[in-house]
This record gives C-alpha cells, structure tokens and sequence, in this order.
C-alpha cells in the first residue's frame, strides 16, 4: 500500500531536503567567503594581516549579535527593522546612566540592557496582543528611538567616564576584541536554543504554520513577545559594546545598521516568509556582509560605490540561494 | 453539441500526459475521453495523481509530455486561459476564492466583464444573479465570499465554473467539505448541467456519491490510469481494490457493536455548553473507551463546539468537566494539561507544519517528554516518532520526511498522533476523515477503535453521515445549536441521522 | 494665551545632526535673551538634505518669520529656497555655510562666515608645523571625511592647498568617508590596515575626529599616528589635554556663530543693515594641552 | 437549509464590513484631520496662512505621489521600500541629463521616467521570475541607487539649466503649487484604476488570495512587475519634481522618504497583509501625516523629538484601526 508506493519517493526528497535546502546554501556562502578571501588577500594590501582579521572581527560583532536575535525574528515569519536606532539610543542610555545621572558603570548597562528588553517586550506585546504587523511596531521603534537617542543629546557624544569594566568591554581579552567574543559566546547560545528547545522548536512551527502551531498548544503571543524582547536585548547590548569602543554614547550611531543586519540574515538562507532558516546561515551572512564591507574599503573603492556594490550582492545572494532552494525542495508547500 | 449524450466523439482526450514535481512522478503516461453528456468519476488514493491531471487538464500545470485535446482542439501551452477558452472549467480541490471580493466579482474572477476599461459591474451583476438561481441557490450577488460559510463558499465555486458554460467541467472533491444536504444541491446541479451535454469529470472519495452521479469510473494508482469501469456493474470492494492494488479492499463494514462501561464517571462531560451564535446550549458525556459522535449539518457548530472545549474559543457559558473536576476557564494550556487534544477540520491550514518532518509535527504537542534538562534530544524524538509511527501504521519513508510528501490519510494520523504524544485521554476529531480516501478511511476507523479501546474518551466529527455508523458507539445530532437527538445501537443508521439532523 | 509664535520667531536651520549646532542654538538663545527678548526658535535639522531643507523654508516663509537664520544644505540647490523666503519679506542670514555669491548677493542679508577653506588652510599649517618638527618632510596622511555635505569638501581643499604650499613632501593616501563616530572609527582602523606605516589622519569633522583617535588607541598606534581633526568637543578636549594622539583641532565656535547670527539677524529686523555684509566668525585653533584645557574651563556644559 | 439559515447572519456581517471595516477607519481619519486642524490653527500662529495650506499641498505632493503606487503594492501583499534613493536619484539624473549629457529639458525628463520605470520593472522582475521577496529586492534598489545618486555627482548638486519647464513644474499653476495638481491628477488616475479597472480588481485578487489568482488565469507575473514599474514610474516623476523645486539634483535628497510613504499608506488602512486598502484611505493618511509634520514645526518642537511623535502616532494610527477592522469583520477569514 502506501508505504511502499511513497517510500522512493520521500528517501530522496527528504535527502534532498537535507543536503539539498539547508546546507548547499551554506556550502555556498562559505565557498563564497573563501573566493573572497583569496581575492582580497592577493589584492588588498594588509587585508591578510592580523589586526585586519581582528578588526573585522569586532565589525562583525556590530552586526552578528543583533542577527542572531532577527533571525529567529524572522523565522518565526516576523521582522525588526529597529536595530539601527535602537542600539543608538543603548549607547546613548549607558553613557548618560554612567556620566550624568551618577548610576555608576554596573548599573548604567543593567538598566541599558532593561530598557532593550523593554521597549523590544512592547514592539512584540502591539504584534502579538494587536496584530499591529511587527514592520510596523518596528518602525515605530526605530522612529522613536531614533529621534530620542539625539534628543537626548543635542546629538553631541556623551562621553564616558573612566572604568575598567567598560575598557575591558571596548577592548580585547587574550588580544581578542571583546565583542567579537559575546557575539561566538551568544552564536553557541542561540544555535542551542534554535535547535535544541522547545522555545527554539516553537519558533520554527510558527513561523512555518501559525494557525497549526497553535491548534498544537503552543502559546503564539508568549513567543512573539519574547523574540522582539531578545531583538531589544541584543541591541541594547550592541549599543553597550559600542559605547566602550568609542568611550561615549552617540545618538546617531549605528545608521542603517537594521538594513546590514536583515541582509545578513537573509543572505544566510533564512526565509522571510518564515519556518526556515539556520543561525549557522546567518553567521555565514554576517561574515560576507563585514568581509565584503571590509574589503571595498581596503580597496579603496568610494564609498558611495560601496553602496552600489552592497546593494548588488544581497540582491544576488538571495537570488541565488532562493533559486537553490526551489530545485531542492519540490513538495506541495513549494 | 447539446443533447448528445452518445458519446460519439469525445468532448475531452488525454494522450500520453505525465508530470512530476521535482522528485515526484506526479503522474505517468495518462489516457482518457469522456464523451460530451458523460459523468466521468476519477477515482484514486490520496496521492494517485488526480488532482495533478486535473491541474494539466484546466491549464494550471504544463504537462512534461502528452498532449490534451478538448473538443478537437489541442490545449497548447497557453495556460488557465488557453484551456478556458477551449471550455475547460475547473473547481480546484483547494478553495480558490478571494474572501475580500462579492460573490458576483468572485464569479468573474479574472474575466470580469468590461465598458471600456471599466469592469461593468452592473452586467456583472445580472450574469452572477442569473447562474445563481440556474443553481437555484438564493445567495446575494454583492455578499463578501468572506462572510459565507465553507458550504456556500464550495457552491460558489462550482456556480463560477458553471457560469462559464463549459464544454468540459471538472470538479475536484467539491464535496469533501459538505455535508447531506448541501451534497444534493450539487449532485443535482451537476447532473442538470451533464444533461445539457457538458462532459463532466468528477473528483471523489465518497463512492455513494459516485454511484448517484457518475456513468463511468476511471481509477487512478500512483500516477497511472488502472482502468475504467462502469459505475452500475462495478461491486465497491472491487472498485476499492482496483485502487489499493491489493486483491482484497479493506473491509468497511460496520464492526459489531462494542461493549463500552458507561457507569464510571464520564472523562469528559460537557453541560449546556454555548457558543454563540451557532452553540445555544448543548451537553453530553462520553466515558473511557467510548466513540461519541457528533452529527449534524454544515454549519451546525460542531466545530464551534469542539473549539470551546478545547479552549480555542471562549464559551459564553456552559461547564467542561474532565473526569470528574470541572475546569474553569478553558484554555488551550490548561486543557491539553488535563488530556484534551483536538484535531482540526482543515488539515492543511491548522493541522500541518509544511516545513517540518512528521516527527517534529508529532512532538511538537509536547516537548517536555523528548527532552533532558532543557535539552531536546533527538534520539528521544526519534524514538517517540517512531513509536506512533508504528502504533498508527502511518506510512512514511521516514520518519523525517517532510510531512507534505505524506497522503492526506497519513497526515490526518500523524496530526492524531501528535495528541497521543502529549498524552491526552480525551482525543476531538473534527472531521478527520474530510478529503481521505476510502482505504484511509478504513484506516482511520481502525485506529480511532483501536484507541477507544485503550481506554480513551474519542468525538469524532463527520459531516459524512453515512460513516458515523461505521465508527460510534453513540451520535448526538446538533441541530439550531442544541443536541437535538441522540442515537445509538440498531437505530443508528445514515438515515435515522439524516432525519434527525434535518427534522424541522 | 497667545498662539505659540506670537512674539516673535526666527527660522533655524542646522545642517546635519553634529554638536555644533547644539552650540549655535545655544549661542542664539544667550544673544537674544540679553536682549530681553524671548523669539520662538522653529528648527530643523536637514540632515544634510536639502529637499527637507526646502520644505521647512517654504513652510517658515508662508509662516510670516522675524528672519531666516540658516546654515544652507548646498551653495546652489539651497537658492529656490531662500529665494522665495527673500521674496515673502523675511531677512536671511546665513551661518556656516552660504549660497553662491551671486545669489548671496540678491536673497541675504548677512553671512557669518568661518571660511571652510580657511579652516582646512589651519589644520594643513598645523600639519606642516607638526611634522616639520619632526623632521618628517614626508608624512603619509588618511582623510575621514563628511565630503556629503559641501562644506567638507571645502574644508579639505584648503587643507591640501596649504599643505601643497608649507609640506610639499606630503602625500594624501587615502580618503574615505566617515561622518559618524561610529562609521569613521571603522573606517580609519581599516586605513590603517591598508597603510600601517600611516603617519596622521586628517580628520574633516567632530565625528571623524574622535572616531580616528579611537582607532588609532585601538590599533595601539599611539605615538606614531597623529590625528589633526575639526570641531572641538569635551572628547576632543579630553585627547588634546592627553596630548599623545590628538595634534592639534581647528574650531569655529558654535556659541559665538550663534550670537553673532542672532546679531545680525536682529540688526536686519531693525533695518539697521543694508545689503549683504559678511561677518567673520572666528577660526580657532587648539594645537596643544593649554588650549585643550582651556577650553574645558570655558565649557563646562560641553557646547561648542 | 444552510444556504438560508447562514444567510441573515451573515447579512448583518456584510452590512457591518461595508460600513464598519472600510470606511469607519476612514471616517476615523477625517475625524484626526479636523481635530488636528482646530487645535493648531488655535494654537500655532500662521498655521492656516493660506500660504502654510499651499505649502502643506506641496509637501503632501512629495509623500502622495509615491503613495499611491505603493497603495497597490501594498494591496498586492508586497512592498516597496526603495522610494527615497529613486526618488534622489531621479532628481539626480534628470538634472544631468538635461545639465551635462545636454538632452535638453523635455528627453531628460522622459529619460528619467523610463529609467525608473525600468529600475521599477527589475525589482518586480525579480520578484515575479524568481521568487526573491520583495523587501529584498526593494532593499537592493534602495541601496544601489542610494548609493548611485552620490557616486554620479559626488554628493554634490547638480545645478538645472534655467527652463520654463521646470519653472513651472517646480513652480505654481494658478496659485497652486504644480507637484499638488500632479499628485490629484494621479490620486483621481490611481483611485478610478483600483476600483473599476481589470488592473486593479486583479491587484486585490493577487493580495487576497495568489492561488485563486492564478487558477483563474490572472497573470501574476505580469501584474507584479507593472506593480513595481509603477511605483518606479512615480517615484521618478517625484525626483524630477523635486529637482524643478530645488533647480538641481541632489543625490542625498529625499531621505528615509519611503518610511514616510510607507506609514501613510498603513495609516490609510491598508493591510500589509495584502488584500485590503483604499487610495481614499492612503489620502487621509497622507494628510494626516502632512497636517502632523506642518503642525509640529510651526509649533517649533524640537526637529528630533518630533521624530519620537511621529513613530508614536505611526504605532497608534495602525492599532486604531486594526482593532476599528477585526471589530467590524468578526467572519473567519479575519
Ligand atoms: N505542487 C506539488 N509539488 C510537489 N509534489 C506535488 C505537488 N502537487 C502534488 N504533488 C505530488 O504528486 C502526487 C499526486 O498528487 P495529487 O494531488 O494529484 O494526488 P490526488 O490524487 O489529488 O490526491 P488527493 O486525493 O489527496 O487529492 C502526490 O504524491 C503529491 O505529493
Ligand atoms: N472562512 C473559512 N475558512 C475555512 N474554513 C471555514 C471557513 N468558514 C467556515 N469554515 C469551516 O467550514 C465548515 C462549515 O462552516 P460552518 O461554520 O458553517 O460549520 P461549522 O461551524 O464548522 O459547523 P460544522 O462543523 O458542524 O459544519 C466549518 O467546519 C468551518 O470550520
Ligand atoms: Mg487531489
Ligand atoms: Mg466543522
């Protein structure tokens, strides 16, 4: 009976699925990454270079611990376009904590990363308490924010005092930036979660069906307030680590961040549309995003160009994995 | 053509068409005529290919090879409008209305009818007004599809393939979703419309339906035409084998009655349960080890009534009890806490989570008993997965097949087995043999039985009343919101239920 | 109660989102307060964008303003603009930065000037200067600049004509853009990766300068890259007193600019000018630990 | 039977969308307008100047024109967010068409609305061939132009030869300003195409339900790249208004425009979801987003807090009538 007319069949195309969609997407950014790092290494003078790698390191920290959290944001079939300001305003929040308002260093970041899962909590309570679409409660937040972290500030840096903590935050441990650090510290933490829990799993089975999701028992608003609390979190925490790299709070930091940070997710093989997606994809998007980023600079292409360039590749990178993904998967859904 | 019903030459002619999706031969070398005036049934199982000639034959899908002729002229690679042009019109298995439209721009949907560049709303009007009542159906033109029920939403769709006086009119499953009555509206409509001379093909799991309507019976296995045969002196079980491919076709008998201890306090007790607007008042018990199910016409609130209970829906008043301790406020948590779970009518949209493999869709119910620490460990998915993979026969290559590749038969398991993973007593199954074929069915009686007799309390939803008999102890019959009847033993039979759901 | 707006309103324009302009809006308010009066001060930060710009003059122009005091996005696509505010009666006094000459001449009435090209000409004296005494005739510089906006590219064409004139040995070996701390501190490490042996940064703007000093720390180039920068903030201030990276600041005082636009502005409402007159704002350079710290006693608020 | 029993239910629920959903929303935005007309013409001196009313025409023409295009976008179930960089570029490139490459005014212009119409095309190409979604198809137009309308002129402007043409497209028709009478033209164009045209029903049809679309032979492809063309097409036009405004080009001109855009299309009660939405209600929200813009100046609040108000009154605007909406179509679907 069935089994035996469905078996050939579903081997292959779950192998497919397997090597198939995920990986070959992978295997193709990574493929990427090292065409990359030959051509610039025999192109862009220092590009090789120890401080180089470490630097673009702590670039990719900028972006990378902000992605971790939206892509699961956007697995889960949702989107956050607030990371940009919203990590403005952090390091705006925890120089004047520490500078002016006397908090002192500790508690400046304690009430900084708070105040991320705050405003975060409040973007997902509107999604899933009101339907207020997340681009929406988003974009609220990166207006906002946006506006307040310059307010604040007459958009003059807010310098931080001298501290320990905050050199150690803006610096390196073992020679290695620090931020770099927290960003593979929480990339472990997060491929954990996305994988091997039951949050992780629930986010997945929402953004791949909400409404079966939730014939299942799973409890929609509890996740979607918790994805844009993390996203808020991980920003708050972004902004943090800039502040100490820069030695002051900047309200007009961090522009355009949201953009870099979606494109790395997406470049990584996650699907807007939600239910697919791996943290290990967008960890590959985040290394083209800072490689390439990286590299036009040292190549001293214009800036403005560099644009153009940006511009370019995301749209073919998604172009490419969404076309490898179609060949791979040929079932009903698709 | 009209009123030549002889058949003399053919009004469609399949040649040779095969077409697969990706991996998947969808199906392989098809032949096949149906002569103008000719009801021909398409029978198979879920996954034999059907649909998929289907979505060849209206345009929607390119043939790989073959050729499709409709009334002497080939259908090229025009597409959905090619093939309307030729007179092909289609009722898709899938509900393809635009729920924010009028019934009347729905009827059009995509040909609407023009003065100059504007659609010309009034023609529109008059032709949507005019087809309904040829259907004799009293729906008004300028109603939202939204606001319609599944039932008239279905007769919605067959009156736009009927308003496009087609030559060919295809009809996949237009009835899985309907329940007696509203069954008769179409079988007489479409019948209306063979006489006329319209070659008709017609999609269905339900024989009884097939022999009322079709001529002839072309069955299809695994992608391929097995044969044709005709309705009248084709017995069902040689049909069902023809299907299966195996020399015996499962039994569909109504078993002997089970013996079921209805003296224990109930594990599931519902009392004066209302809903509006659809549920006023309605109560019931069922004990460990007993089949409730609930009869009823389309729209009679069984799912209402099903969703309150599980706490999807609020109830406006009413109480739940659960083995003996009534629950409060009904919430989706708390209720699968205390071993309610329930399985949706709409498999695909609230059943399924396309992306993922059978067994996360069977876990997913319930992470904490495939987990150490906070770890989910896939060996222990694996091996839960597999367990009731096994329990419920549920056919799949492998576990982590992505359950989309299963047939509509083994997914309705697979979404029963998530519930036996979290561990519930108190199974609700609300239609869960909609747009299954007959052996699933078969199937599926077997395992609802077989979990009634391990001591769980099942309701078991059909708006196919004919089946009811085959599976439950005991029918309540909703009818205006209440439990209007209750059924059981010898005089539970299809006829006794459709009276009772239809008594004025 | 009056409608906001009622006694008196100056139109403001900042050009983009740097301190400075918190500087000249304080500047003007100091000003007009020891005048005893209290104007409504209608902003906008234009963000270096002149079509916002427009918007907001033509808004000001419809809404009747006491005088136009801006600092123009563009020396030519700021012209309709200030034209048509001209043309509906309000006084326009430019600060900062101006429209053409010629158009100048017809539409304001008064210009506060701190010649862009002047101050690149100090800092690329004071680069001369630095490395002269070190006896490094051939020093190799990175720029981070804000080349977006005009001003900046004002800026670094006195910079490198006054380098071409006192350092002719000077090389210019890389240019990128950096307007933000943030940007530019990525942007000079990288730089700095591209040319390791990289002697100083020219540094356009406020953003660019600290972000150059961070990266040079960072890079641990401390005592062999130097940073010549634009714009004084307590940071820079900080790094000036440190005196290890940060050579030397070329500033013009927002404070003073907004007084002085706020001067003019009130002379032109009161008829008591005439024609185009330029005001000259003064172009200061901090090139050491005194100036630094003396500028710190005098800004204790951290407005420059 | 059923087809009677549902029948006057669901007559209520028709009664109640047509009146409740749609136009409650509407009527509720008509409401705002008026509220916010009496309190600042009483509370911000020149508000009402019959000037500051042509003024506010004129900036809603830089918001409308726009809008109306990704009204139907919208309604499509895609989005469009490379409105801001097209519209600079546009500016940038009629201006050195008709500057520089000296076409003479008039070939410029056309030049510059093919040239969108074809940037335009190319995203909704991508889109439509190749299944890249929108939003990243849209954020590589957004990037690679943004960065374009720099590159080309290096930030700087690129002055207009003085031409009666663009004095009068930069300039006034009978005392109102010509951007406005462009974008009523286009609104009455947009209006009438969304309503009563095959276009136009199909746009719905394609938002509300893809697979019913094409089953019935609606030619998606074709609709979505005209989509995107069209936005293009208008977001051009747009930039060749603005360069007749300011007599030149200016790449950086029009930033964080599509935001803008964006929300007053939500605000008009269109459904990122797809499906639903009026050009009436696009106009409301463009007014309202005007009226609030015009207001807070003249009320001389500070240019970066009213950043801060305007992503709080996105937020409010879209839950008012998202709860206004789910209130008023309690049938399934919703
Ligand atoms: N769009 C698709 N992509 C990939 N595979 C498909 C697609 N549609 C159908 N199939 C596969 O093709 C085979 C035939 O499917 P089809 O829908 O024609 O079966 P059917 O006879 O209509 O079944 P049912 O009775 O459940 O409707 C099945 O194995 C199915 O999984
Ligand atoms: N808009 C819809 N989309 C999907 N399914 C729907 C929709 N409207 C109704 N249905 C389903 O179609 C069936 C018929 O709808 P209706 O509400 O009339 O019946 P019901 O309330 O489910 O009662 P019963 O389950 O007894 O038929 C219902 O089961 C309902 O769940
Ligand atoms: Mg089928
Ligand atoms: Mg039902």
């Amino acid at each position: 009976m069935t089994v035996t007319d469905s078996a050939p069949r579903s081997r292959a195309d779950a192998v497919r699925h397997r090597l198939g969609g995920r990986s070959l997407n992978e295997i193709g950014l990574l493929a990427a990454i090292v065409l990359l790092y030959v051509v610039l290494g025999s192109s862009a003078a220092g590009f090789l270079s120890l401080d180089n790698q470490l630097g673009m390191l702590r670039d990719a920290a900028t972006i990378g611990i902000a992605a971790w959290g939206v892509t699961l944001v956007i697995i889960a079939g949702e989107i956050d376009i607030s990371v940009g300001p919203a990590v403005a305003f952090a390091s705006v929040l925890v120089a004047k904590g520490a500078a002016e308002w006397g908090l002192g260093v500790a508690p400046a970041i304690l009430m900084t990363l708070l105040a991320g899962l705050g405003w975060g909590a409040l973007a997902g309570w509107l999604r899933a308490r009101f339907d207020v679409p997340s681009f929406i409660a988003t974009l609220g937040v990166w207006s906002a924010l946006g506006g307040l972290g310059l307010y604040l500030t007459d958009a003059l840096p807010v310098v931080l005092p001298e501290s320990g903590l905050m050199t150690v935050l803006g610096g390196t441990i073992l020679g290695i930036p620090t931020p770099a650090i927290v960003m593979i510290v929480l990339f472990a933490v997060f491929a954990y979660v996305a994988r091997y829990t039951a949050y992780g799993r629930s986010v997945y089975a929402v953004g791949g069906n909400p409404a079966a999701a939730r014939m299942a028992g799973i409890d929609l608003a509890r996740i979607r307030v918790l994805l844009f609390a993390t996203t808020g979190l991980l920003a708050a925490l972004t902004g943090i680590l800039l502040a100490a790299r820069l030695g002051s709070g900047n309200g007009g930091a961090a522009a355009g961040l949201e953009f870099d940070v979606i494109a790395a997710v997406v470049i990584g093989g996650t699907a807007l549309a939600g239910g697919r997606g791996t943290m290990l994809g967008t960890l590959l998007g985040v290394a083209v995003i800072t490689v390439i980023g990286n590299g036009l600079v040292l190549l001293g292409v214009d800036s403005f160009l560099q644009n153009v360039i940006r511009g370019v590749i995301i749209v073919v990178a998604v172009l490419v994995n969404v076309i490898i993904t179609r060949r791979a998967r040929a079932t009903r859904e698709s | 053509m009209a009123g030549d019903a002889a058949g003399s030459e053919s009004a469609v002619v399949v040649d040779g068409v095969t077409k697969h999706y990706g991996a998947v031969q969808a199906l392989t070398d098809a032949h096949l005529r149906v002569a103008p005036g000719e009801v021909r049934a398409l029978l198979g199982r879920n996954g034999a290919g059907k649909s998929t000639l289907i979505r060849v034959l209206s345009g929607v899908e390119r043939a790989d090879a073959g050729t499709v002729t409709v009334a002497g002229r080939e259908l090229g690679s025009g597409g959905v409008r090619a093939a309307g042009e030729l007179g092909v019109s289609t009722v898709h298995q899938e509900l393809s209305l635009v729920t924010g439209f009028s019934v009347a721009e729905n009827l059009y949907l995509g040909n609407w009818p023009r003065r100059g560049a504007a659609i010309d709303h009034a023609a529109m009007r008059r032709g949507a007004a005019e087809v309904l009542d040829r259907l004799g159906l009293d729906i008004d033109p300028d109603r939202p599809v939204g606001d319609l029920s599944l039932a008239l939403r279905q007769l919605v769709e067959i009156s736009r393939a009927v308003r496009e006086n087609p030559t060919l009119l295809i009809l996949d499953e237009p009835t899985s979703a309907l329940a007696a009555a509203e069954v008769d509206v179409v079988l007489s409509a479409v019948g209306r419309i063979a006489r006329a001379g319209v070659a008709v093909l017609y999609v269905s799991h339900r024989l009884e339906e097939i022999r009322r309507i079709a001529d002839t019976a072309t069955v299809m296995r695994d992608g391929r035409i097995v044969e044709t045969v005709d309705v009248d002196k084709a017995d069902t079980s040689a049909v069902v084998a023809l299907m299966t491919g195996e020399r015996t076709g499962p039994s569909v008998q109504r078993p002997a009655a089970r013996a079921v201890d209805r003296t224990g306090t109930p594990l599931l007790s519902v009392r004066g349960l209302a809903v509006p607007p659809k549920v006023v008042d309605v109560s019931f018990d069922v004990h460990p080890g007993e089949i409730l199910g609930l009869g009823g016409l389309m729209g009679s609130g069984r799912t209402e009534l099903l969703r309150a209970i599980a706490g999807f829906d609020p109830a406006r008043g009413g109480t739940v009890t659960i083995d003996g301790t009534p629950v409060a406020a009904p919430t989706p948590a708390a209720m699968k806490q205390l071993g309610v779970g329930m399985t949706p009518e709409d498999r695909k949209h609230e059943g399924l989570v396309p992306l993922m493999g059978v067994d996360e869709n069977i876990v997913l119910s319930a992470y904490g008993a495939v987990r150490s620490g906070p770890t989910i460990r896939p060996g222990l998915v694996r091996r839960a997965a597999t367990a009731l993979i096994s329990r419920l026969s549920i056919a799949t290559a492998s576990p982590d097949t992505p359950i989309v590749n299963l047939s509509g038969g083994n997914q309705q398991k697979a979404v029963i087995a998530r519930w036996l993973h979290a561990g519930s007593r108190i199974l609700l199954l609300d239609e869960p043999t909609r747009g299954v074929d007959v052996a699933a069915k078969a199937e599926i009686y077997r395992v609802v039985r077989e979990l009634a007799d391990e001591g769980n309390a099942i309701v078991f939803v059909s708006g196919e009343l004919e089946e009811l008999p085959l599976v439950c102890d005991r029918v309540v019959v909703l009818r205006d919101g209440r439990a209007a009847d209750e059924l059981s033993g010898p005089d539970l039979t299809t006829e006794s239920l459709l009276s009772a759901a239809m008594a004025a | 109660a009056g409608r906001i707006g009622e006694d008196g309103r100056y139109g403001v324009v900042y050009l983009d989102a740097q301190g400075f302009y918190a500087g000249v809006r304080a500047g003007m308010q100091q000003e007009t307060e020891s005048r005893g009066a209290s104007p409504q001060l209608l902003e906008l930060n234009a963000q270096g964008d002149a079509s916002k710009e427009s918007t907001f003059v033509d808004q000001v122009s419809a809404a009747q303003m006491d005088a136009l005091i801006l600092s123009p996005a563009s020396e030519t696509a700021s012209v309709p603009a200030i034209e048509l505010a001209h043309e509906s009666g309000i006084p326009v006094v430019c600060y900062n930065t101006c429209i053409e000459e010629a158009a100048a001449e017809r539409f304001v009435s008064a210009y506060v000037l701190g010649d862009p090209q002047e101050f690149g000409a100090m800092l690329g004296a004071q680069v001369a200067r630095h490395f002269r005494s070190e006896g490094n005739l051939e020093p190799s510089i990175g720029v981070v600049n804000c080349e977006f906006v005009e001003v900046c590219i004002h800026r670094r064409e006195g910079f490198e004509r006054a380098l071409e004139a006192d350092l002719p040995g000077a090389r210019i070996v890389a240019n990128q853009q950096g307007a933000t701390i943030d940007e530019a501190v990525d942007v000079a490490d990288r730089i700095l990766t591209a040319h390791p042996d990289l002697d100083a940064f020219f540094a356009q703007a406020g953003g660019a300068t600290m972000g150059a000093v961070r990266a040079v720390q960072a890079r641990g180039r401390v005592g062999q890259t130097v940073v010549f920068g634009g714009d004084m903030s307590t940071e820079a201030a900080n790094e000036l007193v440190a005196g290890d990276v940060l050579k030397g600041v070329v500033d013009i005082s927002g404070i003073t600019v907004g007084r002085l636009a706020a001067e003019a502005a009130e002379q032109v409402r009161s008829g008591r000018n005439d024609g185009y007159t330029i005001v000259p704002a003064p172009i200061e350079l901090f090139d050491g630990p005194e100036r630094g710290q003396e500028w710190l006693e005098t800004h204790p608020d951290g407005l420059p």
